[in-house]
């Protein structure tokens, strides 16, 4: 048992900081914002050049095989630089959707990711869906030996960049049905897809999908039995977007504790006022809670479904509020300057806020982590 | 002890609600319902169309052109105001500056910027914060050097509300630098078409600019715009921000605004077969929020009551000012929370850029963004509870 | 529209004060309490002297008539020097329970409860009701001209000294319908009632009744209808309870404010902590939240059914949550001494934690605030 | 990175496992179930069941007669015993006094004091606080004078742990009065049957009898029981600080006892045809609470890899105190929610007085009011989070 990184996994955190250092010029990151860019594309291709968009993808489909952890260092790198690349949606989400996929669409896919040329995301939320995974009510229909779909797929993570979708749609049964979802690959420019873009508080790229009898490209993995695969690859997702927010955390720590050392009021550094010092505590300490809850849930991604979910869903929750808490107390012990656009405080919050959203929220989670629980109750007792 | 009203009180109440229905039009109910702060110009017209009911000024005594209203009137007036989803009045001429020139302005002074407060023609913005004076006031370093008929100014202010389209700035500076702290600071009124004043926009963290720096750079200013006596501004000062708190207390009245939007929100909402506002954990936060916020509403009528009294209600104005700031940081975090995936959608692109999002977007993610800035604003929460440990704990 | 008391109250309150600096000596207390005494019954005389145990009960049955508010002000003096006297049940929910009793009835017990010689209290709870009211599964049955009860009454305040309990009982209907709960008159020592003592952890004596074929003296009100005479007399006593909340909880900010002041650590009075002047502002909001809803629901008792409903559940939930805070900070802000049973402080948490659970917790009366302001809402529309 | 036990590992879990299946009685299980402190016997008697299998000092090194094992194993057994409802060992002389014992001590004083700490001969109170030093134990004011071969101590001590059954108490002491503060402070090893000590019980807010106050009256302690040095009692004093804080990271694996205990309570509940645990609220809670507790476990597991990689883990000891203490008190508090009214018999009265009352009753007002202590003792959380701004944050 340790949480110690390997010495390669020391490297790329080594190699991911100095990145940070070189890209992550905050003057810069608004310039990019400003003009329009969903994000930096010299960043792109540079993290394709370390290898690192494929460290999710098998060595066989041309990726570097890399575990869970590697995923979180690259991860916080991110959190920490406030980086917009879409690396969760393509690299983390999309080769685990793809993992019983044909070999042709893992051929046509996987290395165009790992280099950075290709753009995959989810779209699997649903106008009624709330954070739900299991409500499908888009519907896929045979047709030409193939499946056409309609439905709307209403929240689609870095969607305005994508250039294919895995859409969950229902292929049996009713609405909530754990059965009949399948998984189908659906090309960014078909016929009878229509994509609207919105960017997000935090200057995500998003999309909002209408399909209207889209013929899909491919069925990926079983039919009806999509569920078990969208799930682990969700998992895996938010194990990866909790690092993020460890890092987007840490940097926050880290500014405002700064900022209570230079900061002078009354004559004195701010961070003089025990009030003050007290929370600067507690923010750390939701720090550590975070980082430790974040281990518990990449190292939990090899366990058997329940303990998996049970984990996964304990830290997505817990990282969740911590997450808010540290975004309201930074900008609250900035004060003023810390609700103006032109520093970074804010737009960590509002990062951390579509952290906390992503994937289902706190209360979401508490949910499902009292079924994980339960669930693991019988077992244990049958 | 009772909480009825008087006959006349009853009367008064229809008076309002009638007003109210007749004068606040679908349009304008439906902007206030998004929760986001009102553009300049809607603000200016929605005073004028109080003006003309003789409303202008509810807080004001009648011999000022004010209403001369009871406190208890006023509490009828706010809250049918907020039952009906009328907007709030602009606060910072009509509370902030108004009562200080009736109170302690010349006669000139009173006939000059009185009337215009009323009718809204002029549009008055605070100079109080400066960069190294957020919390600490006293510290500010703007300096005013009388040069025969005129003090000259230089410095500058921030997070200074619609510098940009203000006509006045009322301005705290300091006229005498050899004393200390408090001493020595006079409060002017500056015509912001002045030579010498630049105002810079600041972007806030809800994408919306209505806060500035304004640099002055030897900004001449008549002695007779003097508000007081020099070295006294201070004190003056400390009386705007007493009645900043106070009017916190009427903000929480239009807390109710914010529950009811929620609570469309999460209606609309489904959660399986559900809809939102009926699954037990989301329906229990919320009535966590409004049972806390029927304590604020109380603690809000017994301040007043204390008003018609003529009593001190000690600490409470400070209280008043946490709890709000509090609880509407809390309601805009439902309210997000409520929307679910829709909060990541702020604004539309590519295309379509510019045009409206579905689903009241992006309005609760901007309330909720721009919530934060109450518990900072008008006295830090921390700084509340320093004065009420130090005024009011003898700590 | 005022908070004011009137000249009498003034006189009232003035009086309690008194009293209270009279007989409130904590020492005093433990003896009494270390001694196995319910509560003091000079005190008790001394407050029927006074003609304060008859300020809820009407003129016309040997009492003074007061308003909701007497009561308020009487309540605040107990709460504030911890007084054991069952106050509430016999001079505030039995009156409100015998509103509509026959007259033979309220001639026997009315002028005794007003002149201090009886004692009469509700026997509602039972083992599997929790908090509601409508939750009755003693039953009442016919019997030579008048009923028998069978049941059990789990949690019968100041049981262990009452001479009479008013027990709901079920005459017709299911478990919790709300229809067919008649209350009736039973004598503590009628035949085929069992009662348990038991204290509490704030040293008040209670008990635990169990009915087997009880007959029972009196029918009061009418047959199956008593549920709303039951919510009607628990609102009054919950009114009544929090302002005995409300007098506790100043006490407790009176004692650690002054503790504050004197306590030296570090060479200097522990108030100068910038941490903990904080926390005691945050006491002294807690206390006038606190106060601010006592006031409402006080005032709420002449209200319509579903705003009084809707006022005295905010109340409820809100004083219990804000009396725990005050509670446990008063302990902590104190250290170790505060964990003392020789120092008051402990005394008042723990009534205030009996306080806090009396007819039922915060998120009972969060649920019942949610089904009154629902109701409102239809009435409204409608 | 990995969570995964070696075989050998394994195989120690497997045999700590039968250990406790073996060897905690269906008594003492239910005993500790019922979540409040044990009787100094009930301690006692299970040391020395532990001391029978060579586990009676699972922290210490082997050459002390401890059983050497890794950060790991320690790990291991405290979860399994967790896992078992298996007591907690009596910590203070095990803890707080041992292991200064075995590092400052001289030979002498490691042979007649360790072997009696293991097979709990000896039991050892803390002599630290006294009334005008709490928080601030730096200010202490017992005196130990020399006279010859002895130190004559004469002072006050409070919420000295069992010192009504101690045989031994390690007491701070000021040796020098002419220094300030830390300095002239040491560490006194003294005999509890020692003429001039006088112990006043002190009665808690549970109603239990376990602190007291400790009299010293002109006590003579041999100079051989002098701790270390003379006026260095309080370096190894915080020390001591140190390791308590540690004991608290152990003790989080034991708040899974307190959720089972509260679980199994909540299910027994009716709230209308549901048991209490089915319904959303009361789950919601209780989840929030199981959530908060992993993020402490494993913030537990991160300082016990440090401890094994020999690295220092910072504040985290602190944080995990802090924690620790808050989700104790907020797991009792929802245990006597879930008990409703029965919380109020907390003891029969009158004919059938001191008979045991139904429901587990009143072990959870026990518990919840025990628990109030958690946030006070071993350096108030206060206290804590003073330390962590100023050593690790350098605020």
């Amino acid at each position: 048992m340790d949480f110690a990184l390997t010495p390669e996994q020391h490297q790329l955190q080594n190699s991911v900081a100095r990145f940070g250092r070189e890209y992550g010029d905050f003057a810069a990151w608004r310039r990019m914002v400003a003009a329009g860019h969903a994000f930096d594309t010299g960043n792109w291709r540079h993290m394709a050049e370390l290898g690192w968009l494929g460290i999710a993808i098998p060595e066989r489909d041309g990726g570097l095989g890399g575990t869970p952890v590697d995923t979180m260092v690259v991860m916080e790198g991110i959190g920490c630089s406030l980086a917009l690349e879409p690396f969760v949606s393509s690299c983390v989400l999309a080769p685990a959707l793809l993992a019983g996929a044909p070999v042709a669409v893992r051929e046509t896919l996987l290395p165009g990711i790992a280099a950075g040329e290709v753009f995959v995301t989810l779209a699997q939320a649903e106008p009624n869906g709330r954070f739900d995974l299991s409500h499908v009510e888009t519907i896929a229909v045979p047709h030409g030996g193939g499946h056409v779909l309609t439905g709307i797929k209403s929240h689609v993570m870095d969607g305005a960049t994508a250039d294919w979708f895995v859409v969950p749609a229902r292929t049996r049964g009713e609405m909530d049905d754990t059965d009949g979802i399948t998984l189908f690959l659906v090309a960014a420019d078909a016929a009878g897809l229509v994509r609207e873009n919105m960017r997000g508080p935090d200057h995500r790229h998003n999309a909002r999908l209408t399909l209207d009898g889209v013929a899909a490209t491919a069925l990926l993995g079983s039919l009806h039995d999509g569920l078990a695969v969208l799930e682990r690859a969700v998992d895996a997702a938010i194990a990866a977007r909790l690092a993020e927010a460890v890092g987007a955390m840490d940097a926050l720590r880290d500014m405002t504790l700064d900022y209570l050392k230079t900061r002078q009021q009354f004559g004195v550094a701010i961070g003089s006022f025990q009030a003050l010092q007290h929370r600067m505590v507690d923010i750390s300490t939701a720090c550590e809670e975070a980082r430790s809850m974040t281990y518990q849930a990449v190292l939990s991604l090899s366990l058997p479904r329940l303990a998996r979910r049970r984990a996964i869903s304990a830290a997505k929750a817990r990282v969740g509020q911590t997450g808010m808490f540290v975004g309201h107390q930074a900008v609250q012990l900035h004060g003023g300057i810390g609700t103006s656009d032109e520093l970074a405080v804010s737009h960590y919050l509002k990062r951390l806020l579509m952290i906390d959203l992503s994937f289902g929220n706190a209360d979401h989670h508490r949910a499902l982590f009292t079924l994980a629980e339960d669930s693991l109750a019988l077992e244990m007792a049958a | 002890m009772n909480l009825d009203f008087t006959p006349d009180e009853l009367q008064f109440r229809d008076e309002a609600r009638a007003f109210f229905a007749a004068n606040v039009s679908e349009g304008l109910r439906a902007r206030v319902r998004t929760g986001t702060r009102l553009e300049p110009a809607e603000y200016i017209q929605w005073q004028k169309t109080l003006a003309g009911h003789g409303w202008a000024a509810p807080t004001w005594p009648a011999e000022h052109g004010g209403t001369g209203w009871s406190p208890t009137q006023y509490y009828i007036f706010e809250s049918e105001s907020a039952r009906a989803d009328a907007p709030q009045q602009y606060h910072q001429g009509l509370e902030l500056i108004g009562p200080i020139i009736f109170t302690y302005g010349t006669p000139e002074q009173r006939e000059k910027y009185l009337p215009s407060i009323r009718s809204s023609d002029h549009w008055w913005a605070q100079g109080y914060s400066e960069p190294g004076a957020g919390s600490d006031l006293a510290s500010l370093k703007t300096r005013a050097i009388r040069d025969g008929d005129h003090y000259v100014v230089t410095g500058q202010k921030i997070w200074t509300s619609y510098a940009q389209v203000a006509t006045h700035m009322f301005c705290l500076v300091r006229t005498d630098t050899t004393v200390r702290k408090q001493a020595g600071i006079s409060l002017l009124l500056i015509d912001m078409k002045s030579l010498g004043i630049r105002v810079r926009p600041i972007l806030t963290l809800d994408e919306r600019h209505h806060v500035n720096e304004v640099f002055l750079d030897e900004v001449r200013v008549p002695v007779a715009d003097l508000l007081g006596e020099e070295g006294k501004g201070w004190s003056y000062g400390k009386v705007l921000l007493d009645r900043e708190r106070g009017i916190a207390c009427a903000s929480g009245l239009r807390l109710g605004q914010y529950v009811r939007v929620v609570k469309d929100c999460a209606r609309g909402v489904r959660v399986g077969r559900k809809s939102l506002l009926d699954t037990a954990i989301f329906r229990d936060k919320l009535a966590q929020i409004e049972i806390e916020m029927v304590a604020l509403e109380y603690m809000g009528l017994r301040t007043l009551a204390d008003a018609v009294a003529g009593l001190d209600s000690g600490p409470r104005a400070s209280m008043l000012k946490i709890r709000w700031s509090e609880l509407l940081q809390r309601i805009t975090e439902l309210w997000v929370e409520a929307t679910g995936y829709d909060a990541a959608n702020f604004a539309l692109i590519g295309s379509n850029q510019g045009e409206p999002l579905s689903g009241n977007m992006p309005h609760p993610v901007m309330s909720y963004l721009h919530a934060r800035v109450t518990t900072i604003y008008g006295g830090s929460n921390e700084i509340q509870r320093n004065v009420i440990a130090r005024r009011s704990l003898g700590l």
